[in-house]
């Protein structure tokens, strides 16, 4: 059934596209502006610690914070300037965070510091990654999972293909579709170096449909050694995630609780690949990334390559600021982007895009009853029962949840798009999911202490 | 920044799709008046008392004892229009007020309402009419002469019987189980036969259920499911002894083509899971061969529907979807 | 074989024990609130009735023709010993099946069901094998409207029930539309 | 177990602790025969005598029963009892004996009898254990009399079998069936819950929602 | 209902029974139940002797009108028997009687046979239908019918019981009865107006008295030659 026409995964939804809005113009690099805000939580994983302190003056590409464990990233300045403080500044979670704020020097000419590049020819696997590391690449189609330590799987696991996500699925957004056409060489050669970090002898890369341009873009620039293949998708909601998309490139599917690599897999944004390339080309780390400033609340869509750090505020205004009638501004996608309250809070390395929406396209809030039409169900990627679970949830069962496989839920958000009575069943998962993971940790903290005492 | 002052924060999904429950509710009575007007058509304007009579019995405790605006998602109308095509043409006006209430209050507001019951509200107070009146709900007064003349004694005083002196005509079910004589196969299909109200042309029921199926707002599996069984299962009684009724007498009589679109499929009621979905409509077709051929009854798609309500419960609960990653592909291949 | 096959459908659909003829309502308000407690208490009445109508069979045939006034305090004597017995069996000889059904045989001795099923199998005259098909058509009807009940039950506890029906008036209500339900098999194979 | 006034153990069982309505015991024949006001009536006084007589001898014997068989001895005395119901029943009154059939038999696994023999009978003394099952007996025949009474003359349009509404009233069959005992009972129940908030509402000062009416819910 | 679930107030170990009673011996205990249970059987047999005359006697009443309601006329009858194929008034010793099958013979005021009543029963719409009928083995016709016994519909199916304008038709049919809607009938001998909305019910009746006419009309016409014949000797 894997035919090339109708390569996807089973379930999902179809929410409009939206992407023509910003679908065909070209990255613009948006002026510095006076102040940046970098949080030591840009990531998933520990928060890094910051090795500035107020006064201190930076120049661009700086490391200002370094990376707190393994599962955590450096954070460098994404602008020459003066560090005034470490302080609470609003951040995307809606919550206030630790974050480094420097006032950017206005008559810099933003040079970094002249530096070594290396040459990745002659590096081994484990320098590639420590220098990965060392660039704070993270992945930059939303989770923001630190690169380095997806491209070091444990001992003895192989990883016969890499697969790169070019998927895009959410609504609006085009950052990867850009960097797909108008950076396709990057792509490749970080697909290159990656290949070479995880020993995989095959890449594969997973593009919709919608984006016939950054396909040829793709096929038009692949070098002859690398064994690359590009594969068109049926265009669905939410391919874009690691698992739907192993399911509909090489139709396999990952174990439920298990990883990629359970299935010879590792899954990369292209964004990510070509940043990596970025750090080999030029030896500057993560400190500026492509966003997509769109939505019908926005009086002129762009897409804008921005340094880390920067206020959404900033972007919005270079936009040509919010209509009227704008209701909503999300960061990242409509369906799992977080709405956001404050337009203060900065751009950090996972912000894809700023979607902003007018009354007339939020969802309704008017909720009605379950009538048990089952939508969800024909809807949930991985093939969960959002109905029970829903009820499930009103009723505050949350290990009869867990027992119905709640751990698989990804929030993708498709179940509440269907969803006629307007129930917000993925935003009551989500909850659930934290709940449940509060709950289990109590517990080993519990266990440990009684293994203590014993 | 005016705009930014009213900024909402919401958790995402932020966008969804634009259907609501009261717009499939509604469009769904939108499909069911076309029958109604059938109904009109063949059985003279009488019919419409007798619809409006079954809808106020559902709409008025609905209202009084309902979640607050519960008219407004037009399920209780549904319920009153589908009781209403159930009936007999001359059923008395009061009987069909009682037996929407008692469908309403018994079948949907003592669970809770809208999205809470078990039973489908229409079918429990077509039940309960005809366990308390079984002589009033199977009279089928016979055409007059007049279109315009009313059948049946539709002003019976509340509690009092009907006048007894009605002229009937007996439904093609009836004549096959009571006198072994079948009704042809076309005259069925265009509705040129006795019966309930809304049941007597398939034709325009199955198009009224293609439009819903197509909109998404019925589960085209279950009429599909139905229909086969019925098919296949009467069709194989016919083969083994031709005294049973063939297959095609079987789907197009009696209310099994409205029951298997209109009332098997209401969503509060049938399964989620779309295998639910087949074993469900397996279930009535088969339930209702068994009722039609070795049952006491002529008619047996109400009570089949309504057992199967009962079991879909453990029909969700058998066919839970395997979810992604419980049994890789490689492993079942 | 018509007349058995008869007897067991109406024992279990027609004339249902529980729907139709109130017998077994303990279990069927007390033990229907899970699945795999009712189906596995519908099985233990299974076994029970059997039993009971050998029991009564052999009462009515060998002992109470000589003191008909006896027959009650027989059959309740009678059954709640062999039971006990069977329990013990059971228990001993597997005990894996006597934690499927074993806890519930103590609570079905002194049941309704089982003490019905004797007295009507006496009143109709019943013989050995139409008591036997008798006695299953009655627990497998008992089973049906105990899983249905339980099943339904499950579900409604998800659902959002007013506080004035919670509760025993909404399982008589379901139990009566399920009664209602269950009219729809009358004239199971019957006459014509 | 508490102490309780004579009156108490005469009144407790009539209303506040009705067996049937309260206790949901002895449901069985509440629901089977139920059907006429005249059933209800013979099946409830019937009841009611074995209750009485049971409660009596239970009451007298209590000190030479041994503690171990207790209840194997309550339900030799209440199957006795029964029996004789049985029998003066079918010598008296056969019509009403053939349209309880098998339901006078099965009053011996009544719980409610044998509920109040092991609550009350086995530890009180006579008098009291008299007053006692007069009061349950009593709850338990109002319990079915309000039944029965509903049934008959809705399902029939009659009252111990007297017309109530003329020649042409329709009778709801259904009441007189089986679903009918189901649906009866399951209103009377929640017709006293619904009355019991109101009466609870009305001493709380009326804050309470009205249960009614459900607010908009979610899943 | 069970023993085990007694009211949540009476706990059924409570502890002040259990102090104030000392172990009591088994034999004890069996003693008291026997004793007991002598007790009970005692007053069982003497309710028992004081309520059967008048529980037999309507037994036998409702028996004698039915069977005089069907056969409409004798003064009295004679209880026939079915054994090993043939009708008999004497039993053999030993045998219960309840466990056979049995016929009515009317008897007329000069002795002579005046008709048989025969009971029937037959599953109907809800349970088993029983009724009896009367036959005049002369003519090959029936004298009447009357239900004994049925659950059907109230006010539908139990018409058959209580409808006089159907069970009248009995009288005087030719049998084989044959069932036909009410006006559509072809006016032949042997039919019988079904009941309009209880066919099943009226069914029932018309197919329980073939059916049992089938059985027994062998055995009553040979019944009545043997007597016939003794009654020439």
């Amino acid at each position: 059934m894997n035919t090339a026409f109708l390569r996807s995964f089973l379930h999902g939804v179809h929410p409009p596209e939206s992407k023509h809005l910003t679908a065909a113009k070209a990255i613009r690099r948006l002026p510095f502006p006076d102040e940046l805000v970098l949080p030591l939580s840009q990531h998933a994983g520990q928060p890094a610690r910051a090795i500035v302190k107020p006064g201190d003056r930076v120049e661009r590409g700086d490391k200002i914070a370094d990376a707190d464990g393994w599962v955590s990233s450096p954070v460098h300045a994404s602008a020459a300037g003066t560090v005034v403080d470490i302080e609470l500044q609003p951040h995307s979670s809606g919550s206030y965070k630790t974050a480094i704020r420097i006032a950017v020097e206005p008559h810099s000419a933003q040079i970094p510091r002249p530096r070594v590049i290396p040459d990745w020819h002659g590096l081994s696997g484990d320098e590639l990654i420590e220098a990965v590391r060392q660039g704070g690449v993270v992945g930059l189609g939303g989770a923001a999972f630190p690169t380095h330590v997806k491209l070091k799987p444990p001992e003895g696991r192989a990883i016969e293909r890499l697969v790169l996500n070019g998927c895009e699925c959410e609504p609006y957004l085009t950052t990867d579709h850009r960097t797909m056409v108008e950076y396709p060489e990057r792509v490749h050669l970080g697909l290159r170096i990656m290949m070479r970090c995880l020993g995989a002898k095959r890449a594969l890369i997973g593009v919709e449909n919608n984006k016939p341009d950054a396909i040829e873009a793709l096929r038009r620039t692949k070098p002859d050694d690398l064994e690359v293949e590009i594969l068109g998708l049926t265009v669905k909601y939410p391919q874009g995630a690691e698992k739907m998309l192993i399911k509909a490139l090489i139709d396999r599917e990952v174990p439920e609780g298990g990883l990629p690599l359970d299935v010879g897999v590792v899954v990369q944004n292209v964004a990510s690949v070509a940043t990596i390339a970025e750090v080999f080309e030029t030896g500057l780390p993560l400190i500026e990334r492509i966003v997509t400033v769109t939505g019908p609340g926005i009086r002129r869509p762009e897409n804008l390559i921005v340094p880390v750090g920067t206020r959404i505020r900033h972007l919005i205004d270079a936009c040509g600021g919010l209509t009227d009638d704008a209701a909503e501004v999300v960061l990242g996608g409509p369906m799992m982007g977080t709405a956001l309250g404050d337009l203060d809070a900065p751009v950090m390395k996972g912000t894809t895009g700023v979607v902003v929406l007018t009354e007339a396209d939020v969802r309704g809030r008017v909720t009605h009853p379950c009538i048990r039409c089952g939508r969800c169900l024909e809807a949930c990627p991985v093939f969960l029962n959002p109905q029970l679970l829903g009820s499930l949830a009103g009723k505050g069962r949350l290990d009869a949840m867990g027992d119905n496989h709640l751990g698989l839920c990804m929030v993708c958000g498709c179940c509440s798009y269907v969803c006629p009575s307007n129930i917000p069943l993925s935003q009551m998962f989500g909850a659930a999911k934290t709940d449940l993971r509060r709950k289990a940790q109590r517990e080993t903290l519990r266990g440990d202490a009684a293994g203590a005492n014993a | 920044m005016s705009a930014e002052s009213r900024l909402l924060v919401t958790a995402a999904p932020h966008v969804g799709s634009t259907d609501s429950t009261p717009r499939i509710m509604w469009t769904v009575v939108a499909t069911l008046l076309p029958l109604l007007a059938a109904g009109t058509w063949f059985f003279g304007p009488g019919v419409l008392l007798v619809v409006a009579a079954a809808v106020a019995g559902a709409v008025l405790p609905e209202h009084f004892f309902g979640r607050r605006g519960a008219l407004g998602d037009g399920s209780a109308a549904i319920t009153g229009l589908l009781l209403g095509l159930t009936l007999p043409p001359g059923l008395p006006l009061w009987m069909a007020f009682v037996g929407g209430a008692f469908g309403i209050a018994f079948g949907k507001l003592v669970f809770g309402g809208l999205g809470q019951n078990v039973f489908n509200p229409a079918l429990v107070g077509r039940a309960f009419l005809q366990a308390a009146f079984p002589v009033a709900i199977t009279t089928w007064p016979a055409a007059t002469e007049e279109w315009m003349t009313l059948r049946g004694d539709l002003f019976a005083t509340p509690l009092m019987s009907a006048a007894a002196d009605t002229v009937t005509a007996a439904t093609p079910l009836g004549l096959m189980k009571f006198e072994g004589t079948g009704t042809e196969v076309l005259e069925l299909f265009f509705g040129q036969t006795g019966g309930s109200i809304g049941e007597t042309s398939a034709l325009l029921i199955l198009v009224c259920g293609a439009y819903l199926a197509l909109k998404r707002y019925l589960d085209w599996r279950i009429p599909v499911s139905v229909f086969l069984t019925t098919a296949v299962f009467a069709g194989a009684l016919h083969l083994l002894n031709p005294e049973y009724p063939g297959p095609l007498f079987m789907l197009f009589s009696g209310g099994l083509v409205l029951g298997a679109i209109f009332m098997a499929t209401d969503m509060v009621t049938s399964p989620v899971t779309t295998k639910g979905a087949w074993i469900f409509g397996a279930g009535i077709g088969f339930l209702v061969v068994v009722i039609r051929v070795w049952g006491g009854l002529a008619e047996g798609v109400m009570y089949a529907i309504l057992l199967m309500n009962a079991l879909v419960p453990f029909i969700n609960r058998v066919t839970q979807p395997r979810v992604f990653g419980q049994r890789p592909k490689e492993d079942a291949s | 074989m018509s007349d058995l096959f008869w007897i067991l459908l109406s024992a279990m659909v027609v004339n249902n024990f529980t729907l139709a003829l109130f017998l077994g309502l303990c279990p069927f308000m007390g033990v229907s609130s899970r699945v795999d407690t009712a189906l596995r208490m519908g099985l233990a009445n299974v076994f029970v009735l059997v039993l009971t109508s050998l029991s009564a069979w052999t009462l009515n045939t060998f002992v109470l023709p000589y003191a008909p006034y006896l027959r009650l305090i027989s059959f309740i004597v009678v059954i709640a010993s062999l039971v006990q017995i069977v329990e013990m069996a059971v228990k001993k000889l597997s005990p894996a099946l006597f934690r499927q059904l074993g806890i519930f045989l103590p609570l079905i001795t002194t049941n309704c069901a089982i003490l019905g099923l004797a007295i009507f199998q006496t009143n109709r005259g019943y013989g050995l094998f139409e008591g036997l098909f008798f006695a299953v058509g009655a627990g497998l009807g008992l089973t049906l409207a105990l899983v249905l009940m339980a099943s339904i039950r499950e579900s409604t506890e998800l659902s959002d029930v007013p506080e004035v029906t919670r509760g025993t008036g909404l399982v008589l209500i379901i139990a009566g539309t399920l009664s209602l339900a269950f009219m729809g098999f009358a004239g199971l194979l019957s006459a014509a | 177990m508490k102490a309780t006034t004579p009156s108490q153990d005469l009144l407790r069982g009539v209303w506040r602790e009705n067996p049937v309505l309260v206790q949901m015991l002895g449901l069985c024949p509440a629901l089977a025969v139920t059907n006429t006001v005249e059933n209800s009536l013979a099946m409830g006084i019937a009841t009611f005598f074995v209750l009485l007589g049971s409660s009596l001898l239970v009451a007298l014997l209590k000190r030479f029963i041994p503690n171990e068989i207790r209840i194997s001895a309550y339900i030799l005395i209440i199957a006795t009892f029964v029996t004789i119901a049985d029998m003066g029943l079918e010598a008296l009154v056969p019509d009403v004996h053939k349209a309880l059939g098998a339901f006078i038999a099965l009053i011996v696994v009544n719980c409610m009898i044998l509920g109040r023999q092991e609550a009350f009978a086995s530890k009180r003394s006579v008098v009291r254990s008299l007053l006692d099952a007069i009061g349950s007996g009593t709850g338990f025949v109002i319990a079915l009399f309000l039944m029965g009474a509903f049934r008959e003359i809705v399902g029939m349009g009659s009252f111990l079998g007297i017309p109530l509404f003329g020649d042409g009233y329709e009778p709801w069959v259904v009441m007189i069936l089986p679903p009918g005992g189901f649906l009866t009972l399951g209103t009377l129940l929640i017709g006293l819950s619904w009355f019991q908030r109101r009466r609870k509402e009305a001493a709380d000062g009326g804050t309470a929602k009205n249960g009614a009416v459900q607010e908009g819910s979610v899943a | 209902m069970s023993a085990a679930t007694s009211p949540p107030n009476a706990p059924t170990n409570a502890p002040e029974n259990v102090q104030a009673r000392p172990e009591v011996s088994s034999w004890r205990l069996v003693a008291t139940l026997a004793l007991a249970g002598a007790l009970s059987g005692l007053m069982l047999v003497s309710v028992h002797q004081w309520t059967q005359p008048a529980i037999q006697a309507h037994k036998a009443e409702v028996l004698r009108t039915a069977v005089l309601e069907v056969l409409g006329g004798p003064e009295t009858y004679e209880t026939l028997y079915v054994i090993d194929g043939a009708l008999t008034a004497t039993v053999p010793d030993g045998t219960d009687v309840r466990t056979l099958e049995a016929v009515y013979a009317g008897v007329g005021p000069d002795g002579a046979l005046d008709g048989f009543a025969v009971p029937a029963a037959r599953p109907g719409f809800q349970d088993v239908v029983s009724l009896i009928f009367g036959y005049d083995a002369a003519t090959g016709t029936l004298r009447g019918m009357k239900v004994l016994g049925n659950k059907e519909t109230p006010g539908l199916g139990d018409r058959i019981e209580k409808d006089t304008a159907f069970t009248a038709q009995f009288d005087g049919t030719a049998v084989p009865l044959i069932g036909v809607k009410p006006g559509r009938g072809s006016g032949a001998d042997g039919e019988i107006d079904t009941i309009t909305g209880a066919t099943i019910s009226s069914r029932t009746v018309i197919v329980a008295i073939n059916e049992a006419l089938d059985r027994v009309r062998p055995l009553l016409d040979a019944y009545v030659n043997a007597r016939e014949a003794e009654a020439a000797r």
